[in-house]
């Protein structure tokens, strides 16, 4: 029974994290609760790999707690155990990244006892099968992430950060729960099964959607949902940012899947719109976003909800898809969302090692004061290089193949039968494509900043490799991006059963094809072999290079940069994380950000240096959230002088409400 | 079930009350807080007993059923545990010399009457009973938060006093008019006011007057309870009394009114003809619960804040029980035993911080985690469970009462909500500053006596994830008997 | 049997690729030095270039790392596989199903990103600005060049090359609105990814023009004969793509026999050269814009090619 | 049942709605002393009325409550703190005597059509009681908010709880209604300690800033 056994390691979680209380203090609790949750997340990890390639039946059990006349239910079945395999691969390999880059933790007290405490919360979410049960792991998740988040609390930032996220975690909980308010009904039917079994008119299916979409999606990020993202991502440990980026944003994913594709039933097919211009806003300004940052960490968190843009299109073309009946390219779509949740669970997680990495070595993470690092880290620049490469969606890495299975699917939706859907799916596709050129840019900016060209900052000149586990976790998701790269067709056909059983269609068995290549259509379609394409370049690589060894020169000589002629050596010459971005920020900037830059020539015989200004304005901030906040200031300042009143005010105000009410029941009662 | 021991009733009532007399003559803190404990600990005893043994015949006088069994026992205990609080609070008190030991003799007395005068307006199964007691248990508290003697203290009492006063005269002529309108039916005398007799007629009833009487009723102890616009006296009581009596009035005081509220509303809801009291109550609800979380983000006290969170509590509740329905209604019960102890734990907290950083100003407060890791923690797990997190009972609550309304009427829903995201924003952003960022304020060791603060958020927690049947039989009886 | 010879034709197409790229080259110096009245270089000099080039040793800056060297041989492998997979003298070779043609431009891009990281490596300020204005140009180039793709594959059914090329030699293919739209971004998208006027010059070392050249400024040696190869495949590959898809008269079916093939390897030729002439033609004609109008010649493309698409998802007949 | 009683019991609960409008209308603190010390008196009559028309002889020990703690302790105790504390005379109103009048007029309005319509059932005496005492408790509250001095604010507190025990008592045979004239009485004397202990002179709602900073609300 894989739900008990994944119920029990929950438990180990929850018992880790108790141990983490106590252990805090001692040297050893990091490795000891670190390990205790490697192993528990392999177990995990395990369990639900068999399960969903195995197809297994739905496994269901009920505990006599939550809501006593309801009961916990917990179920896995195959779109929980896919869910269940990718959280617990990630957290296995954080769990194993924390054993080395946790001993740098200044307060482990802060963060041991919530680390395993937010990995059994986000287990528990995927395994819940009712709405109690679910929203309860869901707030919790957001609640041990926070106190995560909050680890360093001495920086005004991260308070901040710690702040806004758990305001907007508890909103889309807020939201989720009136959702769950609507399937249940008044007299609450919480169990999932319950609500599956009853079916949801058109109105109460649009409104449920509407609030799935700002529960889950302002968890997930999707703009303009996504603020409190970039500010806490970075803001916690690094092993944790990797686990909040790379991990907890698909078990809100999880949380739309489940509600809007298994429980709300046959969606109509303006849902899939709704989806989609949503997506495709939240994959441009995100990747936009990051392409301005410069401080690393902040840059991956905006790369996160740029790729969660991505899975979202893919979703919105099967719920397209799947409102019109079509269903094998419905599980096109679904396939490629899926896929592209593990890629990015995988390279995501690499690239925030990375980033730890360097901050454990630098103490920065500000991409201006780095830069030389391959030099001093070369298999953590390695393993960040794969990561960026993946990212950018490179063949024959994995995020090339999710990328283009998502492209496969919109060259399906002129079939689609609305117009509306039509048009916009195109643009969508547009949209997609300069996403991705865009996303590469960031990484080459990402990558050549902080681990090429010469050291910008003393600290950076003085980095040292990164520890063992570290490295290990690192190279072992760099493999893991290539495997999954090159062999696609094994993820495509363990995920057939699961998009049978979601969407009602699956794609064509791939083991089948010859040379591993993958087919998600037909032979005549299109096909795409990450192997061959993997084995020619690394063949015709070695060649010429053998070849120009042997038969041309093989000499090298070391020598100053040439520069044309003109080589400087303060470091500070070098491009940097602004410079690189100006072409880009003119193009684009001026109209999203509202990016201005100035000149400050000093004035005519004064020596000082000219400086150029760049200022940005985050718009959906200053447009949405600014106001808000200034709302509630104006009233409570207004409602505040109710405080400030004497005895006879209030006496007047218990006056008038008598009479109020006098005035009503002589009226109207 | 064993034999209930004769007179658990009424000895839930003569204990404090011979402990009162006891304390009041006792010299010396040590002996008196440890009477006070004992006693608070006998009490809880009978209570307990007559929370598992089965319930006597309702008398003419007194009553045990479902509706208050749950609650003398939730009062006694929380008068138990507050006790230990005190004593331990008290004993700070003295030697920082805010209170001299005639004082204290007089505040232990005070402490043990309050207790009988709650215990009493939760058996009285006679409504002039119950507002006689409530009328006691107003003076007392009136008593204990000028018991300072400053000026701000004197004020807030004073404000208490006065505002109490008029609450209760109102209460009393809507006791009279329900008086008036059962004697046609039952006949003079006695009868016509002993509750299980107005509930058995309550149909036969003129439904125009109980209309009005329970308007009156609804203002009067809805005074006590802290509803906007009634809620005046509450935050400076909270504020300026002694915080062992600022964890009971919010944890207590507030239920017992609440709960004097609730026997009027069943039996509003006995008679079919009269008009629901439901838009009343979810009105002052949601202005309460609006009201109260706008007023946090400007507090600079922080016993005055919570004590705002208070109000802004008793409007889910007032709202909960305004909507009605099995879900409703459970989720009202639920809240109010889990708001009483969850805010008695905070009060506790608060009690012990005010007292090691010597202020209780908010600004003045701060990094806590980092000072006082146990009292800082607490208070975190104190503010999350009183701002409807899980895994704490709350968040059960608050589950139900959104997600029940929100399929019957999603507007009233969304203000619900409004109001809850405000409140929690508001109470987020002083928490950053009290356990979070930079120490500020002194560092002085507490000599705490922990053991309430983790009792009361030990069974919150509990109730988060697990709710004894024996508890959720109660309610749903209670919440079928609501209407 | 069947097996060695699609193995043969395969590395066939793969070695006259590799072999035609630099005369490309060469052809289009040559003509464009004839347009200008100079007598110019033979049009096999850029052969004599590569080998002196290969001969000669590499002079390496302090602080290149390991990428930077690895970076020639990914890039020139990356530049040759794709231009192996393009049909030039005949459709549906043994592996051209390994790769279609967005996974073809996408390995154009993976050149692209490390020739780009390579730029930053040595840490000099003209590889800064070559890198950024690279990526700056390809971020605008991919999407146009994705849009053209949706177009040829919603017209062909197809993603395929072969298959693409096998339909636009077939009847069924009329005279399209959306396949001209698609053809102009084409080309200036292949002129915009060849770096060549009036994108960028490939003569020049004016260094604050230059994008490309800044980039491999670094580069000596074998290096850079690899790059400076992998430019002329890439070069090869654009001009042979729009020959495949845009004139594929006289391709080889698959399996047809020696004879269709040699047919078909003439009338590549043929189309190369005149597809130089054309090209050399156009870089003496016009002057060549400053770097901030790029985007705009770029975005103009963009246009193009989301236009053709939404023509396309609009209705099949356009 | 007959006419004189429900006459002269309307007569004397009429007599304290006019009161209450006198006192309502007094802006002088002795005379609304001496005008309280009638209301009382006037309660005291009613309720023996009732008492005897119910013979309810436990009524009587509320008639002498009445007589003696309201009519005769608290207006001289009242007094003498008016003259200890040095309170002086005049009584300042938030809103002028005229609009109060007319704001009292519509409150007994208001109480006439609230009780009448809904108390069918009860026998007349009660119903006339009944309102006329909400018609007092009404105008008590008017006084309370319409008044900036303390004591005259008491004074407004106990005249509404007049109209409590007159309601109380015109309820025909209600238990209880001495121990909660008791316990009434036992209030008031606190109000009244209350403003001698707490020293509280003119009045509670001083309009000055820095006094409200430090009293009401948030210690700045």
């Amino acid at each position: 029974m894989p739900v008990i056994i994944a119920l029990w390691c929950v438990a180990a979680l929850f018992a880790l994290a108790c141990l983490g209380v106590v252990t805090a203090r001692w040297r050893a609790g990091t490795a000891l609760v670190y390990g205790g949750c490697l192993a528990t997340s392999a177990l995990a990890f395990s369990i639900a790999l068999g399960h969903l390639i195995a197809g297994g039946a739905n496994s269901t059990l009920v505990l006599p707690l939550g809501l006593p006349w309801v009961g916990s239910h917990f179920r896995v079945d195959l779109l929980a155990a896919f869910f269940l395999a990718v959280v617990n691969l990630g957290a296995g390999v954080a769990s194993c990244y924390a054993i080395g880059h946790g001993r740098h933790e200044a307060a482990p007290q802060r963060v041991l006892p919530f680390y395993p405490a937010f990995l059994a919360a986000m287990n528990l979410v995927i395994l819940a099968d009712d709405a109690f049960t679910f929203l309860l792991s869901w707030e919790f998740m957001s609640l041990s992430s926070w106190a995560l988040v909050m680890a360093h609390h001495r920086e005004a930032d991260n308070a901040r950060a710690g702040y806004v996220y758990l305001v907007m975690a508890s909103f889309g909980t807020l939201a989720l729960l009136l959702a769950f308010g609507l399937l249940a009904g008044p007299e609450g039917g919480y169990a999932f099964a319950a609500i599956r079994a009853d079916h949801h008119p058109e109105a109460i299916a649009a409104l449920v959607l509407a609030l799935v979409l700002l529960g889950a999606g302002s968890k997930a990020g999707l703009v303009p949902l996504h603020v409190w993202l970039p500010l806490a991502h970075p803001a916690a440990p690094s092993h944790v940012s990797a686990l909040l980026s790379g991990v907890m944003t698909k078990v809100a994913i999880y949380g739309f899947v489940r509600i809007v594709f298994d429980l709300l039933g046959e969606p109509s097919w303006w849902a899939g719109m709704v989806v989609l211009v949503l997506a495709a806003a939240t994959a441009l300004l995100g990747v936009l976003h990051a392409l301005m940052q410069t401080d690393l960490k902040r840059l991956l968190a905006y790369s996160t909800v740029e790729n969660v843009g991505i899975i979202f299109i893919g979703l919105g073309l099967a719920l397209a898809f799947r409102a019109n009946g079509m269903s094998g390219a419905a599980a096109l779509a679904f396939t490629a969302a899926l896929f592209h949740v593990l890629n990015h669970s995988l390279f995501k997680s690499l690239l925030f090692f990375g980033a730890g990495a360097v901050l454990t070595a630098t103490g920065e993470r500000d991409m201006d004061r780095l830069g030389g690092l391959i030099h001093r880290m070369p298999w953590a620049s390695f393993a960040f290089l794969v990561g960026c490469a993946a990212i950018s969606a490179l063949p024959p890495l994995n995020g090339f193949v999710s990328e283009w299975l998502t492209f496969q699917a919109i060259l399906l939706s002129p079939a689609l039968p609305q117009w509306g859907l039509k048009i916009l799916t195109a643009a969508v596709g547009a949209v997609l494509a300069l996403s991705a050129a865009l996303v590469a840019a960031a990484f080459v900016r990402a990558f050549g900043i902080t681990f090429l060209g010469r050291p910008r900052s003393p600290v950076a000149a003085a980095a040292t490799e990164a520890d063992r586990f570290s490295l290990a976790a690192m190279l072992f998701l760099a493999v893991l991006c290539l495997l999954s790269g090159i062999l696609p067709g094994y993820v495509i056909d363990a995920l057939g059963p699961l998009t049978e059983s979601v969407v009602a269609g699956r794609l064509p068995l791939q083991a089948s094809v010859p040379w591993l290549a993958i087919v998600p259509v037909s032979e005549s379609r299109s096909s795409y072999d990450g192997m061959l394409v993997f084995v020619f370049i690394a063949l015709s690589a070695l060649l010429s290079a053998t070849a120009i060894h042997r038969l041309a020169s093989r000499a090298l000589r070391r020598a100053p940069a040439w520069d044309c002629g003109y080589p400087d050596p303060s470091p500070l010459t070098q491009y940097s994380a602004g410079s690189f971005a100006q072409p880009l920020r003119r193009v684009f900037g001026t109209i999203v950000f509202r990016a201005r830059e100035r000149v400050e020539m000093p004035p005519p015989g004064d020596a000082g240096p000219a400086v150029l200004r760049v200022d940005l304005h985050d718009l959906v901030w200053e447009w949405l959230y600014a106001p808000i906040a200034r709302a509630v200031n104006v009233a409570a300042d207004r409602l505040n002088h109710l405080q400030f009143l004497t005895i006879r005010r209030y006496l007047s105000l218990v006056f008038l409400a008598l009479i109020a009410l006098l005035l009503v029941s002589a009226l109207w009662l | 079930m064993m034999r209930i021991p004769f007179g658990a009733t009424e000895a839930v009532l003569l204990i404090p009350l011979c402990a009162a007399a006891v304390l009041a003559l006792l010299p010396g803190y040590r002996p008196a807080a440890r009477l006070n404990v004992f006693a608070a600990f006998l009490t809880l005893l009978a209570a307990l007993s007559l929370l598992f043994g089965e319930h006597p015949a309702p008398g003419h006088y007194l009553i045990v059923d479902d509706l208050n069994v749950v609650f003398v026992a939730l009062n006694t205990l929380v008068g138990f545990t507050t006790s230990i609080f005190s004593a331990s609070y008290v004993g700070h008190e003295l030697e920082t010399g805010r209170l001299t030991p005639a004082y204290l003799r007089f505040y232990h007395a005070m402490y043990q009457i309050l207790m009988f005068a709650m215990n009493l307006a939760l058996v009285a199964n006679n409504i002039g009973l119950m507002w006689v007691a409530i009328e006691i248990a107003t003076l007392t508290t009136v008593m204990m938060v000028g018991i300072y003697r400053t000026h701000e203290a004197l004020e807030a009492a004073w404000k208490y006093f006065i505002l109490g006063s008029v609450g209760i005269a109102l209460a009393l002529f809507g006791t009279i008019l329900v008086y008036v309108a059962a004697e046609p039916v039952i006949g003079e005398g006695l009868d016509a006011m002993v509750w299980t007799e107005l509930v058995g007629h309550a149909a036969a009833f003129d439904p125009a007057l109980l209309n009005v009487a329970f308007v009156f009723l609804l203002l009067g102890y809805g005074t006590k309870v802290g509803l906007a616009p009634l809620h005046a006296w509450l935050p400076d009581a909270h504020a300026e009394g002694p915080t062992p009596i600022s964890a009971v009035l919010s944890g207590l005081l507030l239920n017992v009114a609440l709960y004097a509220v609730l026997r009027f509303k069943v039996l509003m809801t006995a008679n079919e003809a009269a008009v629901a009291p439901g838009p009343l109550m979810v009105t002052l609800g949601l202005v309460s619960l609006v009201f109260a979380a706008f007023m946090l983000y400007r507090r600079r006290d922080i016993k005055r804040m919570f004590a705002y969170s208070s109000i802004e509590h008793m409007g889910i509740i007032v709202f909960a029980f305004g909507m009605g329905g099995p879900l409703a209604n459970f989720a009202g019960l639920l809240h109010m035993t889990m708001h009483s102890l969850t805010k008695s734990s905070i009060f506790f907290a608060v009690g012990h911080i005010a007292q090691v950083k010597g202020t209780q100003r908010i600004s003045e407060i701060g990094g806590l985690t980092e000072t006082h890791p146990l009292l800082g923690w607490s208070l975190v797990l104190g503010v999350v469970a009183i701002a409807g997190l899980p895994p704490m009972g709350i968040f059960t609550s608050e589950f139900l009462v959104v997600s029940s309304t929100f399929a019957r009427s999603p507007l009233l829903a969304i203000l619900l909500v409004f109001g809850l995201l405000i409140a929690f924003g508001a109470l987020l952003l002083r928490l950053n500053g009290l356990a979070f960022g930079e120490p500020r304020g002194g560092t002085a060791s507490v000599k705490a006596s922990y053991a309430p603060l983790f009792a009361h958020l030990a069974l919150v927690f509990a109730a988060g994830i697990y709710l004894p049947p024996q508890l959720v039989a109660w309610f749903r009886h209670v919440s079928s008997l609501l209407g | 049997m069947a097996l060695i010879d699609a193995l043969a034709v395969q590395g066939a197409q793969m070695l006259l690729v590799l072999l035609v790229a630099p005369a490309l080259v060469g052809l289009v110096r040559k003509i464009k030095a004839r347009l200008l009245r100079r007598r110019g270089a033979p049009v096999f000099q850029p052969y004599r270039d590569l080998l002196r080039l290969l001969r000669k040793e590499v002079v390496l800056a302090e602080n290149a790392s390991w990428l930077f060297r690895v970076t020639p041989y990914l890039v020139f492998a990356a530049g040759w596989v794709a231009a192996a997979l393009v049909p030039t003298f005949a459709t549906g070779l043994m592996f051209s199903w390994s790769a279609d043609l967005i996974a073809i431009i996408a390995l154009l891009a993976s050149g692209r990103f490390f020739l780009a990281l390579a730029g930053m490596d040595v840490g000099t300020s003209f590889g800064g600005i070559g890198s950024s204005r690279e990526v700056m140009i390809a971020s605008l180039a991919e999407p146009a060049m994705i849009m053209i793709v949706f177009t040829l594959a919603l017209i062909a059914g197809s993603t395929q090359l072969s298959t693409m090329a096998a339909f636009m030699d077939s009847p069924a293919v009329g005279l399209r609105v959306s396949l001209a739209l698609a053809l102009i971004a084409l080309v200036i998208v292949a002129l915009a990814e060849n770096g060549r006027i009036p994108v960028d010059n490939p003569a020049t070392h004016l260094e604050l023009t230059m994008v490309h050249e800044a980039m491999v400024l670094e580069y000596s040696g074998r290096h850079l004969a690899l790059i400076e190869l992998a430019a002329a495949l890439k070069l090869l590959l654009y001009v042979s793509l729009i020959a495949c898809l845009f004139v594929p008269w006289g391709l080889a079916r698959p399996a047809q026999g020696t004879v269709p093939e040699l047919v078909g390897a003439a009338a590549y030729l043929a189309k190369l050269a005149a597809g130089g002439v054309l090209l050399a033609a156009f870089e003496t004609a016009i002057a060549k814009m400053r770097v901030f109008r790029v985007p705009e010649f770029l975005g103009a493309a963009l246009m193009l090619g989301l236009l053709a698409v939404l023509l396309r998802f609009i209705s099949g007949s356009f | 049942m007959d006419r004189l009683d429900f006459d002269i019991s309307h007569l004397l609960a009429g007599g304290l709605v006019l009161l209450s409008f006198v006192l309502l209308y007094q802006d002088r603190l002795y005379a609304l002393l001496n005008v309280y010390a009638l209301h009382a008196l006037t309660l005291a009559l009613s309720v023996a009325w009732q008492a005897y028309i119910q013979d309810a002889p436990h009524l009587y020990v509320t008639a002498a409550i009445a007589l003696c703690f309201k009519a005769i302790a608290i207006p001289t105790v009242l007094r003498r703190i008016v003259k200890r504390l040095g309170i002086h005379r005049e009584i300042e109103t938030a809103v002028g005597i005229g609009l109060t009048m007319l704001a009292g007029i519509a409150l007994v309005a208001l109480s006439m059509v609230v009780m009448l319509r809904v108390t069918g059932k009860a026998n007349p005496i009660a119903r006339e009681d009944l309102a006329l005492a909400l018609a007092v408790v009404l105008l008590g509250l008017l006084i309370m908010v319409t008044r900036r001095n303390a004591v005259s604010q008491v004074v407004g507190f106990m005249s509404l709880e007049n109209g409590l025990v007159l309601a109380a008592t015109g309820a025909k045979g209600m238990p209880l209604v001495v121990e909660i004239s008791v316990a009434f009485s036992i209030l008031i004397a606190f109000i009244v300690i209350g403003i001698f202990l707490f020293r509280i002179r003119e009045r509670f709602d001083t309009v000055d800033v820095q006094a409200l900073d430090r009293f009401r609300g948030e210690r700045r």
